[in-house]
């Protein structure tokens, strides 16, 4: 399985799928299905210094190939998070990425500077996406300077790589992405959900409690393409991918646009099987395609100087 | 455990106007053990619509592997549901969550089961089960009008049944509380399932006696991962503390989560 | 029918449905199929000031519950839309909405001019969010300074009242959406496309030649739902919403985020009678929810002090 | 005129590994009149896939309201096509574009008929007309490999035909244009359809011929609206004149537009 091997900042991955934040908990309920080991990593639920119960429900409202959540953040808080769910985690041979969340630069410190020294948090995922909340969330994913502030905070104090998630709800996702370069991340995890809404025909009123949520799923697959595409031609540290994967295809189709892992989010609901199922199709895909590692595929879609067949017939 | 697998349509057919009953045929149903439980229906084989739509089991037969559930044909997922053929194959999970607890009722009790609408299936099973053990049990379901109503016969079967139609064509008019709190007969327990402002209102008149209430909730997952159907608990109903309606419920014991 | 009928500056329609603007070319193709006549209003394809081929194919990629194009603004230009397309369409009785475009600030004003004067045309669409043309465009819908400017210079040519046309590919939508109101916008149309992209699983190059392309159809419709509900509740300005409508109860649903008429783009492709069945539906659709008029659903989400039945059951 | 129309699937079988043959009736086919022509078909009843797939006439029946199309199962929405059973209705629009001028062979003449894959199919009709005119027909069919060959044995029985495999697991090794080059007889007209590296082969070689290219393009709307099918016309290659493959084509003569 070594062709599906992939070396990254604080990650040393057996291969490059893993469930993406908020979509997989902390494992446990999935850990029913299938042996956590065979992933290449998992990104964890959102932790915040404190508990929070998060947005009262509905959570979640359907739409076409998507879906929209509001699930604000809810999660058992710093301590519990390493006391009894990265504890319980440890048995697994498998690198955790942590989920670093906050209303204020001072909760990203405080949960990066503890979370980072749990033994099996290789990363930290710093979440200044999230669509969900009020106060602050949004706007370190939306504002280059505070984007850079608050990575620059959490590098100081974190003892493993700090990968910084970018929000698709900006009108120039490069200068995000080069701000958080430059405020030291060591990589990048994006996209985060795009922020929509729908509408109750017999109430005339929003769906969701909190009103608008953020939308995942394969319709906002081409968003999260485009996004990676643009944002890995000008920065120099890695991208881990996301938004609408469900198929090994789909996995090649991100590493074409210049990521070197994925994370599989929505498509976890649909199918629990869905990320071993991807692993044991990737090497197959890859044979079809005629590649022989993984990490081939990497920005293929712009490096100009390797020689592509072109198939078309 | 909870299993995914494409089950096999035995029977599909219209009960009532938009109400379908479906028996699936599969290993999956060697897991069901607890009347109340549901499964997640992938209602088509794409992506669209994406996720699954928990419905409830109405009973199951674990020697033949079979299992039935009912359930309405409204939005985009029931309506594709819907057109499923016999021999086609349907991907299911299930059996999620925890049902009734059959064994809250003695033997020699009477029980009441309550239903509204396509809260009215899981009672089937349960009942089943009650008569099976001995308990008397006592039906009250409502129904939005005479056309919508189904299994009046079936409940029959098992114990005394009472209908009641919103508009008053068949059986009591009114809500079910309406018929509830015109019964005659004694009972200890009350096991209910339906719309929010039925379990409320059961909840509010009934404090006293034991009663369970199966919720229902928007869902991501359906196995306690996404953490979109939760609900405060009722010791802590502004704090910190939840349960999930799709891992810790859907049925709960009065009070043990806020509605 | 009049209980569809919708007034808005420069408009008096019969019903709120139209065509989107480039999803109906200048309305000979779908004569074929129906009477133009009974649209609310035609939304023609962007005129720029000379004539453009646009940009080389593919030019269309498809996307789950979506689609993206790079059609690049292709037109035969001013004088030819005047001179032959608006007068074949003046056989009609059915208001024009004439989508203005170009690279920049002179090119508005002079297509504006010079199209606000043909008898049909009762409103501009001024499309400063074109996500496929290189230079320009894309900056007169990211920036609200420069989107106010364009506004004001237009307003000052135009006979007709003109309607702006957002892009979704902003950090902060409403900020937009205020500054072409400042600049004299007479109502908005939203949402244009979203950029995306998507790669040839066999060549690894995008799909479509232009790269990156504009996401439309029923993928989009929860942003478009959020942008609407944000823009409308901020502005005095009416708005024509659209992004993924295929059906009646889309119609509604964009009612009640605050739009006051709808176009519908992508769904022309699927069904070339889409918009006549929408129509057809509307009034039944409307007994069904309870409204003697259309314009009763407009803004429902938000407006507080109407009496709302929850028919939740 | 265009029409859209729930057609029902009269047969529908598997010719070689993943291409199909569909046959559907309905009052659509009456506006058929000429090969080569093609149709629009929704792949789904839902949104997803969203867009309508372009797939050639092959062949109709106007008495019978029918007509056959062949296509290659290979995306998503082939895919979900392939999956429709007899009886079954399937939403097409069409027939769209204009196809090969039949008028252009001349009875006693010879006309060569060169299709390359899926390519293929809209020769049949064309092969038949031209026949049923008095038109000598040559077929030199272009296919992967001998298992993706299918109506070898219908060409054959029109005209002589000659088939070329990539791989020379049957016929000549190699493409359509090494068996052109070595034909001994002589030919008047070239009517083509399949991949443009083959279009080009042909226009590249065969300019003195009276040459129809039928070309591919991805569409949006099929009937001439959205501007996604066009190209540059041979005349003005750089400039604003332009054609569409779904409203002005698929066929063209050689030279009419840029390849
Ligand atoms: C534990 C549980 C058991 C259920 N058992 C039954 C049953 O036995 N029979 C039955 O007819 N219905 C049952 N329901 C309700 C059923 O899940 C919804 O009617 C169904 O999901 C609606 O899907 P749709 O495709 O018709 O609607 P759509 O409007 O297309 O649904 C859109 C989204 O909203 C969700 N949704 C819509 N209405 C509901 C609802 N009332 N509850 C939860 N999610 C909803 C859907 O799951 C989907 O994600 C149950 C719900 C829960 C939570
Ligand atoms: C005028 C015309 C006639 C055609 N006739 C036939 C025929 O008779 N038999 C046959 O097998 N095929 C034919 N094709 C090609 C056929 O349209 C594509 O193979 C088909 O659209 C692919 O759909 P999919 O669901 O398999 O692939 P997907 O990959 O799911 O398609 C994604 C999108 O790309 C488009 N697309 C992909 N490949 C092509 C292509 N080669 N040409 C145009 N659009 C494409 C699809 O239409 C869709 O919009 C024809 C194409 C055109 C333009
Ligand atoms: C229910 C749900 C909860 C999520 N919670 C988080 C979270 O806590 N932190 C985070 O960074 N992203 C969160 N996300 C975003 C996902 O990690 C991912 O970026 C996004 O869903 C796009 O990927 P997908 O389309 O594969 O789901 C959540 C997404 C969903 C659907
Ligand atoms: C093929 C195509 C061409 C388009 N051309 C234009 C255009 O010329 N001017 C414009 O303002 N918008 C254009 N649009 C955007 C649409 O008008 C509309 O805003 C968008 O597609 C969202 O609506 P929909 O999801 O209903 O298609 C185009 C969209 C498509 C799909
Ligand atoms: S539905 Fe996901 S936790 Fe209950
Ligand atoms: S496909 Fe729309 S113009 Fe040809």
């Amino acid at each position: 399985m070594s062709r599906l091997s992939v070396e990254l900042p604080g990650l040393h991955l057996k291969n490059p799928v893993m469930p993406a934040s908020g979509c997989f908990g902390f494992g446990r309920e999935y850990s029913q299905f299938f042996d956590l080991d065979i992933l290449g990593a998992i990104m964890i639920k959102a932790t915040t210094p404190e508990p929070r119960f998060g947005n009262p429900t509905p959570r979640v409202a359907e739409t076409s190939s998507g879906m929209l959540n509001a699930i604000g953040l809810q999660n058992p808080g710093l301590e519990k998070v390493i006391s009894e769910e990265l504890a319980w985690l440890s048995r697994y041979d498998v690198p955790i990425i942590a989920n670093v969340a906050g209303s204020q630069i001072d909760d990203y410190v405080k949960v990066a500077s503890e979370i980072s020294k749990a033994g099996n948090v290789k990363a930290l995922e710093l979440n200044i996406s999230c669509p969900n909340v009020k106060e602050g969330g949004i706007a370190f994913g939306t504002v280059p300077e505070v984007a850079k502030e608050v990575t620059k905070a959490v590098k100081e104090v974190s003892s493993v790589p700090v990968y910084v998630k970018l929000s698709p709800n900006v009108s120039n996702i490069v200068d995000m992405a080069k701000a958080v370069e430059d405020g030291g991340a060591d990589g990048l995890t994006m996209i985060n959900t795009l922020v929509g809404m729908r509408l109750d025909l017999k109430t005339g009123k929003p769906i969701l409690s909190n009103r608008t949520g953020g939308l995942s799923g394969p319709a906002i697959k081409p968003v999260a393409l485009r996004m990676i595409y643009e944002v890995s031609q000008q920065v120099s540290i890695p991208i881990i991918g996301m938004g609408g994967i469900a198929t090994a295809e789909d996995v090649i189709e991100f590493f074409y646009a210049g990521a070197s892992a994925v994370a599989v989010g929505t498509a976890n609901f649909v199918d629990p099987f869905v990320c071993p199922t991807i692993i044991e199709e990737l090497p197959k895909l890859l044979d079809e395609l005629g590649f022989d590692h993984i990490s081939e595929c990497t920005g293929r879609s712009w490096k100009q100087n390797e020689t592509v067949t072109n198939n078309r017939s | 455990m909870i299993k995914k697998e494409r089950m096999k349509v035995l029977n599909h057919k219209e009960l009532a106007p938009s109400i379908f009953e479906l028996t699936l045929q599969g290993e999956l149903v060697s897991e069901m053990n607890q009347p109340g439980q549901f499964v997640q229906v992938k209602t088509t084989e794409g992506t669209e619509p994406l996720l699954r739509r928990p419905i409830s089991i109405s009973s199951y037969n674990s020697s033949e592997k079979q299992f039935t559930m009912i359930y309405r044909a409204e939005g985009k997922g029931t309506t594709l549901l819907s057109q499923r053929k016999e021999a086609e194959a349907v991907d299911i999970l299930g059996p999620l969550g925890n049902g009734f607890p059959v064994h809250e009722a003695k033997q020699g009790e009477t029980a009441l089961l309550v239903g509204g609408g396509v809260g009215v299936p899981p009672l089937y099973q349960l009942s089943q089960m009650l008569v099976a053990k001995g308990v008397t049990v006592i039906h009250v379901l409502g129904f939005q009008t005479k056309s919508a109503i189904f299994y009046e016969k079936e409940f029959s079967e098992l114990g005394d049944t009472y209908i009641a139609t919103v508009d008053g064509s068949y059986g009591t008019k009114g809500f079910v509380t309406t018929v509830i709190d015109n019964l005659e007969q004694e009972f200890a327990t009350i096991f209910s399932c339906g719309p929010t402002p039925m379990l409320r209102a059961l909840e509010a008149g009934y404090r006293e006696k034991k009663l369970f209430l199966s919720l229902e909730e928007r869902m991501g997952c359906g196995i306690g991962a996404c953490f979109a159907c939760v609900c405060h608990t009722g010791d802590d109903p502004t704090g910190f503390s939840y349960k999930k309606v799709c891992s810790d419920g859907p049925v709960f014991r009065a009070g043990e989560v806020v509605l």
